[in-house]
Order: structure tokens, then C-alpha cells, then sequence
């Protein structure tokens, strides 16, 4: 009888309509697209660079120098009448590929070590003086000593860019678990006897993702800007190497004359920069269960 | 109060010292002999040895690192090699440029910030604030020293409005300094200014939403002093936290600006040092830069326990 | 008249002056670019002296109407209706005349004096900025009322008070802050938004006697929003049920706790546990979301005596018994 | 009443820092009964909870589990024993992982404990555990957010309900509710410890709450028990001032010369208790001793017993 009661006071929907997932939510979600497309479309271009501008983009022709932008120059030509559409084809190469690198390895790095700093206090200590240490500490000023002590490299920008953007990274993670561990669901998970191991995987892994997913596309976005900056004062990757910021390097110089040396190679920069920024801030909106909770 | 600050000041430490210890060990730890290569190929063995010894390069490594220590706290941070004079004498002549720079940059950025916040968050979703919140996206995607090239073309080579390059100092007449500082300041203020815009347009909207702002409305006191005295203090205390990482990123930007401006400051002198390999000069640098973020995050601290009562109690 | 030297004996001579008058209030709110009701129809009055309870679960509207009358509603929310303050209606007031009632005619007092008071200003700037404004008193004046306020409402070293930051005081003491403030410009109607709930047990005894307190030396008539019905009983003299958006029932306190006459509060009193150990007979299923409210009575699917014609909509007057908002209203006592 | 203790504990107390959160607290909760806690905030009773369930550590004392020492118990051993002791939160929302179905949720604390022999048993189990709490087995494919809260502290039920646990200790598990909700989950916990006979330590600071709920209560008073005993002892003839005071400032309760308080002052912090007896502060009747002696437990017939230097003649 007594059961009989209980559904009958129990009796209610379950609050319909079920709430769309992530894939729905990002799809309806103009900006999510929009980043997610052209991000996309320079993956493309870095990939088949070589079918879209063929031709070496080094290749100097003094003769056409200075042409301004047209049919057969898209973006014009540079001092040395090289092709400006093609460096910035060709220079998102150097650009994506120093940024998918540097966010990968410091993510990757940021989370172990963020896990590890939530759950050790002396970890943490340590940790977090460094980081510190590091965070206000502005990174172009260390890449530019490391690069002038390793030589300039592709190699000397990722290994300087990961040291200088792990530790906002580091925070981020560390942030979320401390969140996450306090969180009541995992007193109750305890409560019920639920392995450490398990706690782990089932409660706090999946908890700290989504922050780490946006501060990826962050730390992507900090990456290309710094190789390029680093790239633009000489300390980045060696000066036979194409990159949009080695690009502007020389470009300076011409501005009043071929203002379209700077502002394509720049432009495109800013595309991919505000594409990666834009995709990390409808991502926090579209991850963050507080929103989704409100259907 | 007091306990309060001795604990910043604590916590401050490691921002003068990770970063010194990193040069530190990035210039022993790296292939190759650092004298060797700060003074080229025609270097005689006696020339190399002489050298290591002045830079302290022949003792052991632990031994290296307390004599480096020793030089920090005494100051004597050797000589630069290219200039051939004491790095604390090279230094002070490209600091004040880069200290200047930077504190006008960070006042602008601060101003913009907060004026562009409060306006946004006040016209919660209306036209305005999506201009503002567009512009402030974009403006965090502008690569500065890209936006420096755009400022010259725009108001130095077309308009004629402002001095391509160069610096004059503030003892040459403010108008003239004002006139050679504010386009190196702007270009490098812009992507904070719009950091700070979200930031403050975050927290406004935030502290609007707190119950004390609806009590102050329903005690009777006018919007503009409810907005203007009782969210404002609030809702700006955010801003100044993210205030000290800006004032760094800012010192970071100063490299390429200078560069662009052609301003004599530590960026530039930073980046000819590595390129001459002159090592002391650089470890000279990161220190100097080093202190100055010490300095001026304990003034933004100092503010932040004016601002906020709750800190000074603790 | 101020409060503080009032020596006739409270309630004596009271003609009984309707203060605030809700007529058919209603409040939309924008939401996913519609208007969504969250009240629809409340009426009631407050007469001076007079402590009348707005009642009901989360979600029912209470808040919302008293935000309302504040004339601080949430951004963008419509209100319809009409609604009188002092016998003037104030609907249709300009945004800053209507704000100008706050304060001087109406005092608000939250649930949270926590939050409710500013994190980093002084209590007395707070009081202060309240008097200066409102009152027109000077700074030192207005600091000198500010600590009389504070010893009224019980506060010991007024003074070192006024110097604090809310941090710095219990529960208690804050709430009576919160009170001072309410009751600084002589209002002639205070609504308090659940003052009691945060607190514990005899603190909560401790305020809602000295808000009873303040109530007479004051003379204010008083809108007291609550989820709580043994409050009600307690304090005041009539009560105002809300469900869905809607007043159901309007009696004198007493009735309403005791022998109410809509299925809704009498499930409400059956679903409290009381002295007794019998079952308790809760109301099935769960508050409707704001939004989709059923059709007809919006009590009826949790009704046990509903019928066909509950599917028509029962208005407050003219259905079966006055002031009850239902078809098949509870007419015996029940025992 | 001469039912053998289920949970028993003797002397337990926990510091943070230098803060006394809970001290000496004897209890002794009898096979399938329902214990009471009440108390103010600051008055450590959601830390015993915590206490006697191991989630913290005491700083010292005993706690038997019935011929358990759980103090003893350590890393797996501990866990493994969380299967015949569970928890109910205060929040079903934040007590339960948003990312995982209710099917999971309710599989999970048999599987961790090795119960049902495959996915399909504990599932079938989940379904019924629905059932038994007044849920449609639809619901076990369902997030958590799409329920609501009397809802989800039905699902939080069924969870604690999964390993046939023999304490169950609910941690103000109606606070969070609407008043007409919150008589469906009372009502839902008082059917589940009958027809299961599980021993339930309940703790909540609503006094009628636990008069509806518990067989014997204690009431404690920053971080100590001033008073105990069966429920019509402790309702009906309270000998604790603090009891006393307690139960007369329940809203609706008659009034002394218009008066509902009966207690002058706030609740000290944890911080600062005060010497000798630590209601002393607030208490209408303290006088010289109360200040340098901490009273100790007077016997007061049929198990009701209160600490008080009033009851010493």
C-alpha cells in the first residue's frame, strides 16, 4: 500500500523535453560554426598549400616588385617581388603547426600536472610558486633570452612558448579539480564506496574536461600570436623559414609604399587568432553546465 | 594590513626569481660554450679563459649559482660585453623609456577598459553593447605590433598626425612626448583595453545582479550614484587583479613595439643584446623587468586591500 | 511624528488607511524573446498597522510580486495591473519619481542581509547615503540618526558598527542592520522578502520579535513574504496564498492556518509535520514550471477533489466562496 | 530501546585547526531505530555525520559499527565496508554526477560492491529500486537536471537504497525541498526504513521535522550533546535549558509576555566556545559554576539524559 502512495505522490513528468546534446547545442550555435568553419578552412590550406599557391614562396623575381594586389598577385608582391598570396598560404604552415605543438604538449603537461597539484599539497606548494613565478612574467622576454641561448628554430619557439603558456594552463586545471573536489557528488561517490581509481575517471576526468577544451583553444590562439611576435622581432623561427610574423618582419620597412605586404600576412593572423578566440568563448558557453541546467 | 602585505611581498618573491633562475640555467645548460660564442671565432684560448673566469663559467655549477646570487643582492651584475661598462650602468639608460611606455599603455588600457565596460554592461544586449562586445573581440585578436604598422600607415604616413618613430622624452615638453608616446601606448594597450572591457562588462553585470545593488535602489539613492559609487567598487576589483598580469604582458609587448617605434627601451637593448650575445647585459634585463612587475604588483596589491575591506581583515 | 519619542500606546486611535493596493498585478518576463507570465492577477491590500503574509512555495510569484511593488522588477520585465501606494497609483510614475517612493514611503528587507548589504562600504555610509538622500539630513546628522537607528533595533557600540564592514557581524546583527535600514526614512510600508528563513531557530524568534516591535513604533503596515506557515500564524494578520502565479486565498491569518478554505493550503498545513505523529498527506507531484502552468485551476492536477469543471479557470471572486480561487473550496472545519 | 547499538561512538571529536568542531560526543544508535541530531548551525552535527561514516577523520574517540572497530579500518577494508553504511545529502543536485544516467547511478554502488551477477541483474535491481521510490523505469536512461529536486532526492534514495545498507545516515535531506515535496520524501524514508528495517541516524535543524522522523534524539549545542533521549521525553518533559529554549522558539509556539525569544544573544563561534558549559553564554539560568565546570550527563529516567548543573539535586 504504502508503495501504491509513493507513485501516486511521486506521480509527475519527468521534465520533457529531453535537453539537446553538445553536437545540437554547437550546430544551432551561429558562432561555434562560423570559428569552427574558417579554422577549418586554414587547416585546409596549410595542408594543401602546396596545391593552392604551388611554387616556391621564397622564389625572389626583383622585376615585379611592389605589385599591388591584382589577378595575377592576389595579395600583391613584396620588396623582393615574391608573391605575398603565397607566403601567407604557405606561412599558415609554420603558424598551425607551432600552434597544434604548443598547445598539445602544455595542455597535455598542464593537465597531469593540474591533477596531480589538486590532489598533493606538496605538489601544489611547489607548483604554483613556479607558476607564480612564470604567469606574470612576460613570456617574450624569456623566449627572447631562450632564443638567443638555443638559436632561433622552430624547436626554440615550441619549447619557449610551452614553458611560458603552461602555467596559465596549469591554473586553469588546477582551479577545476580544486572545484571538482569539493564538489559534494564526490563526498556522496566516497560515501557510496566508490574506488579511487573510479572517482577519478567517472567524476572528476569528465568535470575538468570541458574547461581544459576551452582553454585549449585559448592557449592555441596565445601560441600563434607569440610565434608570430617572436617570429617578428627575429628570435622565432630562423629567418629562411616562411611565418606570417617573419613576414611582417621586413614588411615594416615598406609600409608607405606596398601597404599590402603588412596587412595580408597581418590579416590573416588576426583571422586565425579571432577564430581560435571566438571558438573558446562559445565553447564556455556551450560547456558550461550551469547554462545547459537552464535548458 | 600589515600581515597582509609581508604576505604579498612573500608571494612576490617568485615572480623576480623563477624567471632569473630559468635564464640562469638556459644560458649554462645549453650546448655549446657561452664564451665561445659571445666572443666569436677569433677568440684566442687565453681571450675564452679570461672570459669564463670573469663570468664565474670555470667553477662548478652550485658554485656558479651562489655567485650569481651573490651579484643579484649586491647589484654587481658584471660587465656588458658589447658596451664595456657595468650592466647597472647600461641599464637605467633604456629603462625609464619601457617603464614609461608601459605605465601609460596600462592607464590607457585601464581607462578604455573600465569606460567600455560600464557602458557595454549598462546596455545590457542592446546595439551598443554588441558594438562594444565585437570590437572587444577583435581587439583581442589584434596582434599588436600588426596594429603598431597599421597606426603608422594610418596617422603617421597618411594623416601626417603623429611622428613615424622615435622618442622624446617627457623633459623635452609634454605635448612633444605626448605626441611620440601615445601611438607606441595605444598599439600597445589595445588588446589589454579589451581584455579589460570584457572583464569589466562581466563583473558589472555580475554586481548588478547582487542583492546590495537592489537594496541601494530600494533605500531610494538615484541610478547614477547606485551604478556609480555602490557597483563600480565592486565590480572594478576583477579588473585590477588581471591589472598586474597585463602590466606584464605589457612589459612582454614593449619588445616588438619598441622595435616597431624604434623607442630606445629594454626590449630593443634586450633583443640586440641576444643578438650580440652579450649575456650579462641579458640577465641584466630580465632582472630589471623582473623588478619592475615586483613593483608595480605590490602597488596593485596595495590598492586592491584599499579597495576591498574584506581583504584587510583577514 | 518620529518613532522615537512616540509615547501613545500602538494601535490606539489607528484609523485603518490602505497603504498598498494590488489590483489584477501581473509580471511577464521576457524569455526566449516572448513574455512569459509569472503572475497573472494578484490582488490584495495592506492597511496601515496591518501585517498581511504573502505565502507559498518557491516558483509561486510572492517574490516577484513584492519586486514589483518595489518598482525594481528583474531587466525588461512587464508589469500590468494597477497598483496603489498611499492611494496614488504608481504604475505609470516616471522610472525616477517612481524610485523616489523607495526608501521614503516603501523600506525592503532581504532574506540575506549578507549579500543584501554592501561588501566594502562602511555600514554607516550605507545608512548614511540613505538618510543624506532621502531625508536631506547632513552627513553628521544623518550619522547621528544612523547610530539611534542602530541602538532601536538592539545593536550594542552603535558606533563601532557604523565603522564595520558586514563581514564583521553574525547573522543576527545583520539582519537587524538590514531592519534599520528598512525603517531609517519612516516608510509608511515595509514588505520583507523571508527575513527569517537564513536564520537559526532563536535568532529567528529574536528578529521577528523585534520586528513586531518595530512594526508598532513605527505604525508601518507591513507585506510579509514567507514560505512558512506557522510564521504566518505567528506574526501576522492576514495572509495572501499564492500557487502558479496566482492569489488562491485570502483570509484573516488565523483562518488561513487553522481552517483554510482552498485544497491548496489545507495541503500545505497537512504537509507540515505538527506535534502530532500521524502520516503526513503531502500534495502530490511538484510545483508546475513557470511557463507551463496547466490550463483551467493550475492546482487542479494536484487535486483531490478535482473535477470536469475544474478545466475553467475559477476566479478569485465570484467562484463558489469570496476570496477563494477554487470551484470546490473546503466549507466545514476540519477537525 | 533494548535493541542492541547498531553505531556506537565514545568520546568522538574533531579539530580543524584550532577549532573544536565536535567534542566528546557519545552516541548509541539502536538496531533499526531512527536517530535524531539537532542543533543550530556551528553545532557539529553534519561533521559527526561525516564522523561516523569515516568521510573525515576524528581527531579522537571510538566508533563501533556493530562488532566493527571502524576506526580500525583502513583503505579497501573501509571501503568495502561502506556497503552496509550509506549517506543521503542535504542537495540532490550536487550530490549526484551530472554526467552520469540515473542507470548508472544507481548501478554503480552495486558493482563497486560486487553485488548482482551481471549488467543485466543490477540493472534490473536500478529498476526496481525506481519502483520502490516512486519512479518510472524510463527514468534510468534520464540526466540528472532533467528531474525535479523531490525528484532527484528520490533518486538520491534509491542510490543509498542499492547496496541494502544497514545505516543509512541522512544529512538534512528535506531542506532543500518545498514544503509539500518535502512530506512526500519524509513520508517515502519513514515507508523505506520500515519495510527494510534500516537503522537511520537523521539529522536535520527543524525541530518538527525530527519529531516526525526519529525514535530517539540528541540535541547538540556547538559541537557538544546537552540533551538526549526518546522522542516523547525530549518533546514532551525537555530538562535542558537549552531544550527548552529550543523547542519554545519554534514559530507558532506560545509566547512569554508577547515575547518569542527566549534566548538573548547569538550562537558563539566555533572559535571562541566559551569555558565550562558552552551554552552558558546565552543561558537564562547560568550562574558561577557553570562558567568553570563543564556539566557532566545526568541520568533522567527511560534513557533521557541532559548535561546541565541544574540537574544536580
Amino acid at each position: 500500500m504504502t508503495a501504491a502512495d509513493t507513485q501516486a505522490e511521486a506521480r509527475e513528468a519527468i521534465r520533457a523535453p529531453r535537453a539537446p546534446s553538445f553536437l545540437q547545442r554547437f550546430v544551432r550555435n551561429p558562432t561555434a560554426v562560423l570559428s569552427f568553419a574558417l579554422l577549418v578552412a586554414f587547416a585546409l590550406m596549410a595542408i594543401f598549400a602546396p596545391l593552392i599557391a604551388p611554387g616556391d614562396p621564397m622564389r625572389v623575381n626583383p622585376v615585379v616588385r611592389f605589385t599591388p594586389p591584382g589577378a595575377e598577385y592576389f595579395f600583391g608582391t613584396d620588396n623582393l617581388g615574391r608573391d605575398v598570396f603565397r607566403i601567407v598560404v604557405h606561412g599558415s604552415r609554420t603558424t598551425l603547426l607551432v600552434g597544434l605543438v604548443v598547445t598539445v604538449i602544455s595542455m597535455g603537461l598542464a593537465t597531469i600536472l593540474g591533477l596531480l597539484s589538486g590532489f598533493y599539497r606538496a605538489v601544489d606548494v611547489i607548483l604554483m610558486r613556479f607558476v607564480d613565478g612564470l604567469m606574470a612574467f612576460p613570456g617574450i622576454v624569456l623566449a627572447t633570452a631562450a632564443a638567443g641561448f638555443l638559436g632561433p628554430a622552430i624547436s626554440t619557439v615550441i619549447i619557449s612558448l610551452t614553458i611560458v603558456l603552461i602555467s596559465p594552463s596549469l591554473r586553469v586545471v588546477r582551479g577545476q579539480v580544486l572545484v571538482v573536489r569539493e564538489a559534494q557528488m564526490i563526498e556522496a561517490a566516497r560515501a557510496t564506496g566508490v574506488p579511487t581509481g573510479r572517482i577519478f575517471r567517472r567524476y572528476i576526468l569528465p568535470a575538468v574536461m570541458s574547461p581544459i577544451l576551452v582553454q585549449a583553444s585559448f592557449i592555441f590562439s596565445a601560441a600563434v600570436l607569440g610565434e608570430a611576435a617572436l617570429s617578428f622581432i627575429g628570435v622565432g623561427i630562423g629567418p629562411t623559414d616562411i611565418s606570417w610574423g617573419n613576414a611582417l618582419t621586413e614588411a615594416r620597412n615598406y609600409i608607405s609604399q606596398a601597404p599590402w605586404i603588412v596587412i595580408f600576412p597581418g590579416l590573416a593572423l588576426m583571422l586565425t587568432i579571432l577564430a581560435l578566440n571566438l571558438l573558446g568563448d562559445s565553447l564556455r558557453d556551450l560547456l558550461d553546465p550551469r547554462l545547459a541546467r537552464r535548458r | 594590513m600589515l600581515r597582509y602585505l609581508a604576505k604579498r611581498f612573500l608571494l612576490i618573491l617568485p615572480t623576480i626569481f623563477v624567471p632569473l633562475i630559468m635564464v640562469f640555467l638556459l644560458l649554462r645548460l645549453a650546448p655549446g660554450d657561452p664564451a665561445g660564442m659571445m666572443l666569436g671565432d677569433q677568440a684566442t684560448a687565453d681571450q675564452l679563459a679570461a672570459l669564463r673566469a670573469e663570468l664565474g663559467l670555470d667553477q662548478p655549477l652550485p658554485v656558479q649559482f651562489l655567485l650569481w646570487l651573490k651579484g643579484i643582492f649586491t647589484l654587481d651584475l658584471g660587465n656588458s660585453i658589447f658596451f664595456r661598462e657595468p650592466v647597472m650602468e647600461v641599464i637605467p639608460r633604456y629603462a625609464g623609456v619601457t617603464i614609461l611606455l608601459t605605465l601609460v599603455a596600462l592607464t590607457l588600457a585601464i581607462v578604455i577598459g573600465v569606460v567600455m565596460g560600464v557602458i557595454s554592461a549598462l546596455n545590457r544586449n542592446n546595439p551598443v553593447d554588441r558594438g562594444v562586445v565585437t570590437s572587444a573581440v577583435l581587439g583581442i585578436s589584434l596582434p599588436e605590433f600588426w596594429f603598431a604598422l597599421l597606426l603608422i600607415f594610418l596617422f603617421s604616413v597618411t594623416l601626417r598626425w603623429f611622428p613615424v618613430s622615435g622618442w622624446t622624452p617627457p623633459s623635452a615638453g609634454l605635448i612633444a612626448f605626448g605626441a611620440s608616446i601615445f601611438l607606441p601606448a595605444l598599439a600597445l594597450g589595445i588588446r589589454q583595453s579589451a581584455l579589460m572591457t570584457r572583464m569589466m562588462r562581466s563583473s558589472m553585470l555580475d554586481v548588478m545582479d547582487e542583492p546590495y545593488i537592489t537594496t541601494a535602489r530600494a533605500q531610494g539613492l538615484p541610478e547614477r550614484k547606485v551604478i556609480g559609487s555602490y557597483a563600480m567598487r565592486t565590480a572594478s576589483i576583477p579588473v585590477l587583479t588581471v591589472a598586474g598580469l597585463a602590466a606584464g604582458y605589457m612589459l612582454g609587448g614593449a619588445v616588438a613595439i619598441e622595435i616597431v617605434f624604434a623607442l630606445p627601451g629594454l626590449g630593443r637593448m634586450l633583443v640586440e643584446a641576444v643578438a650580440r650575445r652579450d649575456y650579462p647585459l641579458v640577465e641584466g634585463g630580465v632582472l630589471t623587468i623582473s623588478l619592475v612587475l615586483a613593483v608595480l604588483n605590490l602597488v596593485i596589491d596595495l590598492l586592491y586591500a584599499v579597495l576591498d575591506p574584506r581583504i584587510r581583515y583577514q | 511624528m518620529s518613532p522615537l519619542d512616540m509615547t501613545a500606546a500602538p494601535g490606539a486611535g489607528t484609523e485603518t488607511k490602505v497603504v498598498l493596493e494590488a489590483e489584477n498585478l501581473g509580471v511577464a518576463l521576457p524569455i526566449d524573446g516572448k513574455y512569459v507570465p509569472i503572475t497573472t492577477d494578484v490582488s490584495f491590500s495592506v492597511r496601515r498597522g496591518e501585517a498581511v503574509a504573502l505565502v507559498g512555495e518557491s516558483g509561486c510569484g510572492k517574490s516577484m510580486t513584492a519586486s514589483a511593488i518595489m518598482g525594481l522588477p528583474p531587466r525588461g520585465a512587464k508589469v500590468t495591473g494597477r497598483l496603489r501606494i498611499n492611494g496614488r497609483d504608481v504604475l505609470d510614475l516616471s522610472p525616477k519619481r517612481r524610485r523616489a517612493l523607495c526608501g521614503s514611503e516603501i523600506g525592503f528587507i532581504f532574506q540575506e542581509p549578507m549579500t543584501a548589504l554592501h561588501p566594502t562600504l562602511r555600514i554607516g555610509r550605507q545608512m548614511t547615503d540613505t538618510l543624506c538622500h532621502n531625508l536631506g539630513l547632513s552627513r553628521s546628522a544623518a550619522m547621528t540618526r544612523a547610530a539611534e537607528l542602530l541602538d532601536l533595533v538592539g545593536i550594542p557600540r552603535p558606533k563601532d558598527i557604523l565603522k564595520g564592514y558586514v563581514h564583521q557581524l553574525s547573522g543576527g546583527m545583520r539582519q537587524r542592520v538590514m531592519i534599520a535600514l528598512a525603517l531609517s526614512c519612516d516608510p509608511s510600508l515595509v514588505i520583507a522578502d523571508e527575513p527569517t528563513t537564513a536564520l537559526d531557530v532563536t535568532i529567528q524568534a529574536q528578529v521577528l520579535d523585534l520586528m513586531e516591535k518595530m512594526r508598532r513604533e513605527f505604525d508601518v503596515a507591513m507585506l510579509f513574504i514567507t514560505h512558512d506557515l506557522e510564521v504566518v500564524g505567528d506574526f501576522c494578520d492576514r495572509a495572501v496564498v499564492m500557487y502558479a502565479g496566482d492569489v488562491v486565498e485570502t483570509a484573516t491569518a488565523a483562518e488561513v492556518t487553522r481552517a483554510p478554505h482552498h485544497p491548496y493550503t489545507r495541503g500545505l498545513i497537512d504537509a507540515v509535520p505538527g506535534t502530532g505523529l500521524e502520516r503526513l498527506v503531502p500534495i502530490g507531484g511538484s510545483v508546475p514550471q513557470i511557463g507551463a502552468w496547466p490550463e483551467g485551476c493550475r492546482f487542479a492536477p494536484r487535486c483531490s477533489r478535482a473535477t470536469e469543471k475544474c478545466a475553467i479557470r475559477p476566479p478569485l471572486e465570484g467562484a463558489p466562496m469570496p476570496d477563494v480561487r477554487c470551484w470546490h473550496p473546503l466549507t466545514e472545519e476540519r477537525t | 530501546m533494548s535493541a542492541p547499538a547498531l553505531l556506537e561512538t565514545k568520546g568522538l571529536t574533531k579539530s580543524f585547526g584550532n577549532v573544536k568542531a565536535v567534542r566528546d560526543v557519545d552516541l548509541s544508535i539502536p538496531r533499526g531505530s531512527t536517530f535524531g541530531l539537532v542543533g543550530e548551525s556551528g553545532s557539529g552535527k553534519s561533521t559527526v555525520a561525516r564522523l561516523v561514516l569515516r568521510l573525515i577523520e576524528p581527531t579522537s574517540g571510538e566508533i563501533r559499527f556493530g562488532e566493527t572497530d571502524l576506526r580500525a579500518l583502513k583503505g579497501d577494508k573501509l571501503r568495502r565496508q561502506r556497503r552496509k553504511m550509506q549517506m543521503i545529502f542535504q542537495d540532490p543536485f550536487g550530490s549526484l554526477n551530472l554526467r552520469m544516467t540515473v542507470g548508472e547511478t544507481l548501478t554503480e554502488p552495486q558493482s563497486v560492491h560486487g553485488l548482482g551477477r551481471n549488467d543485466a541483474e543490477r540493472r534490473a535491481r536500478g529498476e526496481a529500486l525506481l519502483a520502490e521510490v516512486g519512479l518510472p523505469a524510463a527514468a534510468m536512461d534520464r540526466f540528472p537536471h532533467e528531474f525535479s529536486g523531490g525528484q532527484r532526492q528520490r533518486i538520491a534514495i534509491a542510490r543509498a537504497l542499492a547496496t541494502e545498507p544497514e545505516l543509512i545516515v541522512a544529512d538534512e535531506p528535506v531542506s532543500a525541498l518545498d514544503v509539500s515535496v518535502q512530506a512526500q520524501i519524509l513520508n517515502l524514508m519513514r515507508d523505506m526504513q520500515a519495510e527494510h528495517g534500516t537503522t537511520m541516524l537523521f539529522i536535520s535543524h527543524d525541530l518538527r521535522v525530527v519529531q516526525y522522523m526519529c525514535d530517539q534524539i540528541a540535541v547538540m549545542y556547538l559541537g557538544e550533546i546537552m540533551e538526549r533521549g526518546p522522542r516523547h521525553r525530549i518533546y514532551e518533559m525537555p530538562q535542558h535549558p537549552y531544550t527548552q529554549a529550543l523547542l519554545s522558539s519554534v514559530p507558532g509556539s506560545p509566547k512569554e509576555d508577547g515575547k518569542r525569544a527566549k534566548l538573548k544573544g547569538e550562537i558563539p563561534s566555533a572559535h571562541s566556545v566559551p569555558s565550562g558549559c558552552a551554552f552558558r553564554t546565552r543561558c537564562p539560568h547560568a550562574f558561577d559554576r557553570c562558567k568553570v565546570e563543564v556539566p557532566v550527563m545526568h541520568q533522567l529516567g527511560e534513557g533521557q539524559e541532559a548535561a546541565c548543573h541544574l540537574l544536580d539535586r
